[in-house]
């Protein structure tokens, strides 16, 4: 993060899932059809710990309605909790102010029905049917993931998917094109907003993964010769 | 067959929203939609109601003052409706997620971290020779899988081999719970199954 | 040629009413029909059914409802037959419940509330209600249980439930029950087994049983039931036949559809496949 | 007026907050604990409070579209009718007592709550037809340990192949699934040790950027 601040951006390798995108709004121009990008309910919404999994969805918004304005493809936006609508209302309207069409922004392009988890679902999934690309990033639950994906798959539409743990990225699978797992996610939030310092925190996790992978080997080792592992707990 | 009330509506209300994939979307199942986040939006807020009462109003009634600065703050909420006064809420708003980043944080290091590692640690030598392999392959696993999820590295060459191995055992860590997951969603339909059935009599 | 090609083409591509439309019917036939297939108990029930013997004379057990009314054709089997375990055949033990899920009012008044009517409720029992906050409010109870918990679901002050009088937080009580569909029991088994070694004994979905499987190898958990295939064995276990042991009835009969679902889907895209080259 | 409005002040709360949280449990120092708990309790005061802004957001969304006279505005008056229906009824009697509530509740919101969760199951049998499609070695194991996992749960399936036919679902939950799985929870929960660390150090603006 001390690199990041110095503005040096960390290298971050090649998402396929992250690529997709654009080949999936260009479908959509094509097709003449809108894009549906909903961030999930998982947590409780921006005022949640899974804040950030919202916000790299919300990050992929940016990206997403810049891209539409420029091909003057509708964007649906779908939240679950309604402290989002403003913050999702300001970013289509700036990245459209951004590429040069302000008049690309219409207040319907944010959806809100309902906070209730199912309602959300029913909602975000008649969207997503109506859509030629579904992308769902951010705080996907497994019922969602489901639910919402298949809504697309049904309609034809290129589905992208992206979530955390595994119960919810088995359920995106079987109906996306693509899909970002575990910590490609955030990561893909953080290239598209630039926001270096939490691309910086993510890549720093690998340094992390490298010492517990050493650790579990080491302890391995330990035990196998009889060692006690008591040094291992909080 | 004497067809009750309540269960026939919410037979009739089951049928209505499952016509979005048994048909397509009609005005039937707009309707079921909005009753659901009616009732759901209703629901939660008595809900709320009732635990800030039970728990913060009654106490304070009884003479506990301290209660007091959790309801002013709870009410100042709701100053996020309006443009004009947002950034009043985002003082409760810091303490719920102050409160909710460390305590997740807490877990994650206490129940996620240190035990899993924990438990990646077994001792080989007391294993027998299937116990061996499982636990080898085990271990491959969680370490080809945390390769995978580094993303400073691109995944070619030699590290590319190790994230693709990776890969395949996350494949089997999906296949395996959406297996599960099936079970345990049939279960769901099945429930509505059968009060579909008793709603209207049939069972 | 083509009539016998755009026949396979249409078995490999049904479209979705059709085979919803079947799945519903499949799961209907075993409710008109009952096949009543062999039930085999698990080790792992088993285990959960010593977890609840394990509980000491006088004991207190934590009973949390964290499970959506969704999910309850898995969970309300096991919750209505460990409750019935204690209140019929252990009235030494004293339950104290709550639920992490604003669903837990509906799911107790749906299959707890008429076991209660047997029990010395603010002696052997105490209901809670709803607590919001999730890990704040799991890690509360632990710490300072009293701190939150001024009145029960009824408006009882906690000081005239003689239940509570001993009881402030993790360390009293011999055994937690978290009957789960949202993962709270992580939350759980972080708070209250990681700081206060309580033992923890979950109810969940199937769909969980993997996870819960590496919780109970890493010794996080003393036991778990998952779905209605464990919610069957414990009601056999404890005698206590309910609603689970018909809905796995229908489960074995749902889980062949889904099977001969996989094997159809991927013979008739193969001779698809074969024909197209 | 202008001082209220800077950021610091949130971001500095919540860094505080975090830093409590995490020193009651690494010092267990009494003091701390007293803060954590009481800290704990407004938490979930303040959630109880944030229950009801989903609602009140709904109804006034739902207003305006009928003002508007927005298409499908006819849904908006059911929306807002049962809304004000629910909350009534409740406030008549906290304890879910009253029965025109219980009506609505155990056989509305209770019934259509749960067939909207069916639908997850009735698509993922429909992905198990689609999607689970062998095309590559992925998508070989994905459907072989989907297909065992599935026997697995299925006891009928030892009366035609015996106990056997538990065995390799159970391995695959036991073995290749415990790896992924392990992986998968270490590395999303460095994820939620890195929010910590952004959030102590003030670098987690996430909620700052709700409109206004």
């Amino acid at each position: 993060m001390r690199r990041a601040a110095a503005g040096k951006v960390p290298y971050v390798r090649h998402i396929a899932a992250f690529e997709a995108i654009d080949e999936a709004i260009g479908r959509a121009s094509e097709m003449g059809r809108p894009v549906h990008l909903t961030t999930g309910h998982s947590g409780a919404g921006l005022y949640s710990k899974l804040a950030s999994d919202h916000l790299a969805g919300l990050s992929m918004l940016n990206y997403v309605a810049k891209r539409c304005a420029e091909s003057a493809t509708d964007v649906i936006a779908t939240v679950a909790f309604s402290e989002m609508i403003p913050v999702a209302e300001d970013i289509i309207r700036f990245a459209s102010i951004g590429v040069g069409k302000p008049e690309y922004y219409r207040d319907d392009m944010v959806r809100f029905a309902s906070d209730n988890w199912l309602g959300y679902d029913m909602y975000a999934m008649r969207m997503a049917s109506e859509a030629a690309a579904n992308i769902m990033i951010g705080a996907m639950d497994s019922t969602s993931s489901a639910i919402i994906a298949c809504g697309g798959a049904i309609a034809g539409a290129m589905n992208i998917g992206g979530a955390r743990a595994a119960g919810d990225i088995c359920q995106l699978v079987p109906f996306c094109d693509y899909v970002l797992i575990g910590e490609e996610t955030p990561a893909a939030g953080a290239i598209v907003s630039g926001d270096t310092d939490s691309l910086a925190s993510s890549v720093s996790t690998d340094y992390t993964k490298a010492l517990i992978v050493v650790i579990i080997l080491l302890g391995i080792m330990m035990a196998s010769i009889g060692l006690s592992m008591d040094w291992v707990s909080m | 067959m004497v067809l009750e009330l309540g269960p026939l509506v919410g037979a009739t209300l089951i049928l209505m929203l499952f016509s979005w994939f048994l048909y397509k979307q009609t005005v039937l199942y707009d309707i079921a939609e909005g009753v659901l986040i009616g009732t759901g939006a209703g629901y939660s807020f008595i809900m709320g109601i009732k635990a800030v009462r039970d728990n913060a109003v009654l106490p304070l009634l009884r003479g506990e003052t301290v209660w007091i600065i959790p309801i002013i703050l709870g009410f100042v909420i709701y100053l996020q409706l309006s443009d004009e006064t947002i950034h009043f809420s985002r003082i409760p708003i810091a303490i719920i997620i102050g409160v909710g980043t460390g305590l997740s944080v807490r877990r994650v290091l206490l129940a996620e971290i240190i035990a899993q590692t924990r438990a990646s640690m077994i001792d080989f030598s007391a294993l027998d020779t299937v116990g061996l392999i499982n636990s080898i392959l085990i271990l491959v696993g969680t370490i080809t899988t945390i390769a995978y999820f580094t993303l400073s590295r691109e995944q070619t060459g030699a590290f590319g081999t190790v994230t693709r191995i990776g890969r395949l055992y996350l494949m089997a860590t999906f296949g395996a719970m959406f297996g599960n997951a099936i079970f345990g969603n049939i279960a769901v339909v099945a429930g509505r199954v059968e009060e579909i059935l008793r709603g209207f009599g049939l069972m | 040629m083509s009539a016998k090609k755009s026949l396979m083409y249409r078995l490999s591509n049904v479209p979705h009413q059709v085979i919803g439309a079947l799945t519903l019917i499949v799961i209907a036939l075993p409710y008109l029909m009952p096949v009543g297939i062999p039930l085999k108990i698990t080790p792992y029930s088993e285990q959960f059914k010593a977890a609840l013997d394990a509980v000491p004379e006088g004991g207190n057990v934590a009973f949390s409802l964290d499970s959506a009314m969704g999910g309850t054709t898995e969970t309300g089997g096991m919750i209505r037959a460990t409750i019935k375990y204690f209140i019929y055949d252990r009235p030494d033990v004293h339950i104290v419940m709550w639920g992490m899920h604003y669903d837990c009012v509906l799911v107790f008044n749906t299959f707890v509330a008429d076991v209660l009517e047997d029990a010395d409720y603010g002696k052997e029992v105490a209901w809670f209600g709803y607590i919001p906050g999730t890990d704040a409010a799991i890690a509360k109870l632990s710490d300072d249980l009293k701190g939150i918990l001024s009145v029960d679901f009824y408006g009882t002050p906690v000081a005239q439930l003689e239940i509570m009088d001993n009881i402030n937080g993790a360390p009293d009580f011999d055994l937690l029950l978290s009957f789960d569909t949202y993962g709270h029991a992580d939350s759980y088994v972080g708070h209250w087994y990681e700081r206060y070694k309580t033992k923890i004994a979950i109810g969940m979905l199937s769909g969980s049983i993997p996870v819960a499987t590496m919780r109970f190898t890493a010794g996080q958990i003393v036991g778990f039931c998952g779905g209605v295939k464990g919610a069957a064995e414990l009601e056999a276990l404890l005698k206590y036949p309910g609603p689970a042991y018909t809905n796995y009835d229908v489960m074995n009969v749902a889980n062949l559809f889904a099977i001969g679902l996989l094997l159809f889907g991927n013979i008739t895209y193969f001779l698809t496949k074969k024909e197209e080259r | 007026m202008s001082f209220i409005r800077r950021t610091e002040i949130p971001i500095t709360i919540a860094a505080i907050m975090t830093l409590i949280m995490l020193l009651d449990l690494f010092t267990g120092d009494p003091t701390l604990r007293a803060a954590s708990t009481m800290l704990q309790s407004w938490a979930i005061i303040l959630a109880g409070f944030a229950l009801g802004i989903g609602a009140v957001s709904l109804l006034r969304l739902h207003t305006t579209n009928i003002k508007r006279k927005r298409p499908g505005w006819y849904g908006s008056v059911l929306i807002i009718f049962f809304t004000a229906a629910v909350l009534v009824t409740g406030l008549m009697d906290l304890n879910l007592a009253n029965p025109i509530l219980r009506f609505i509740l155990d056989n509305m919101y209770m019934r259509l709550y749960a067939a909207a969760w069916a639908f997850e199951g009735i698509f993922l049998i429909y992905g198990l037809y689609r999607a689970f499609k062998i095309r590559n070695l992925d998508s070989l194991i994905l459907s072989v340990t989907a297909f065992f996992c599935i026997i697995r749960n299925a006891a009928v399936a030892e009366v035609f192949f015996g106990p056997a036919a538990f065995a390799p679902g159970t391995w695959i939950l036991d073995v290749p699934n415990l790896g992924g799985i392990r992986a998968l929870m270490i590395a999303s929960s460095l994820g939620i040790l890195m929010l910590g660390l952004r959030t102590l150090l003030g670098k987690e603006r996430g909620y700052i950027r709700t409109g206004g």
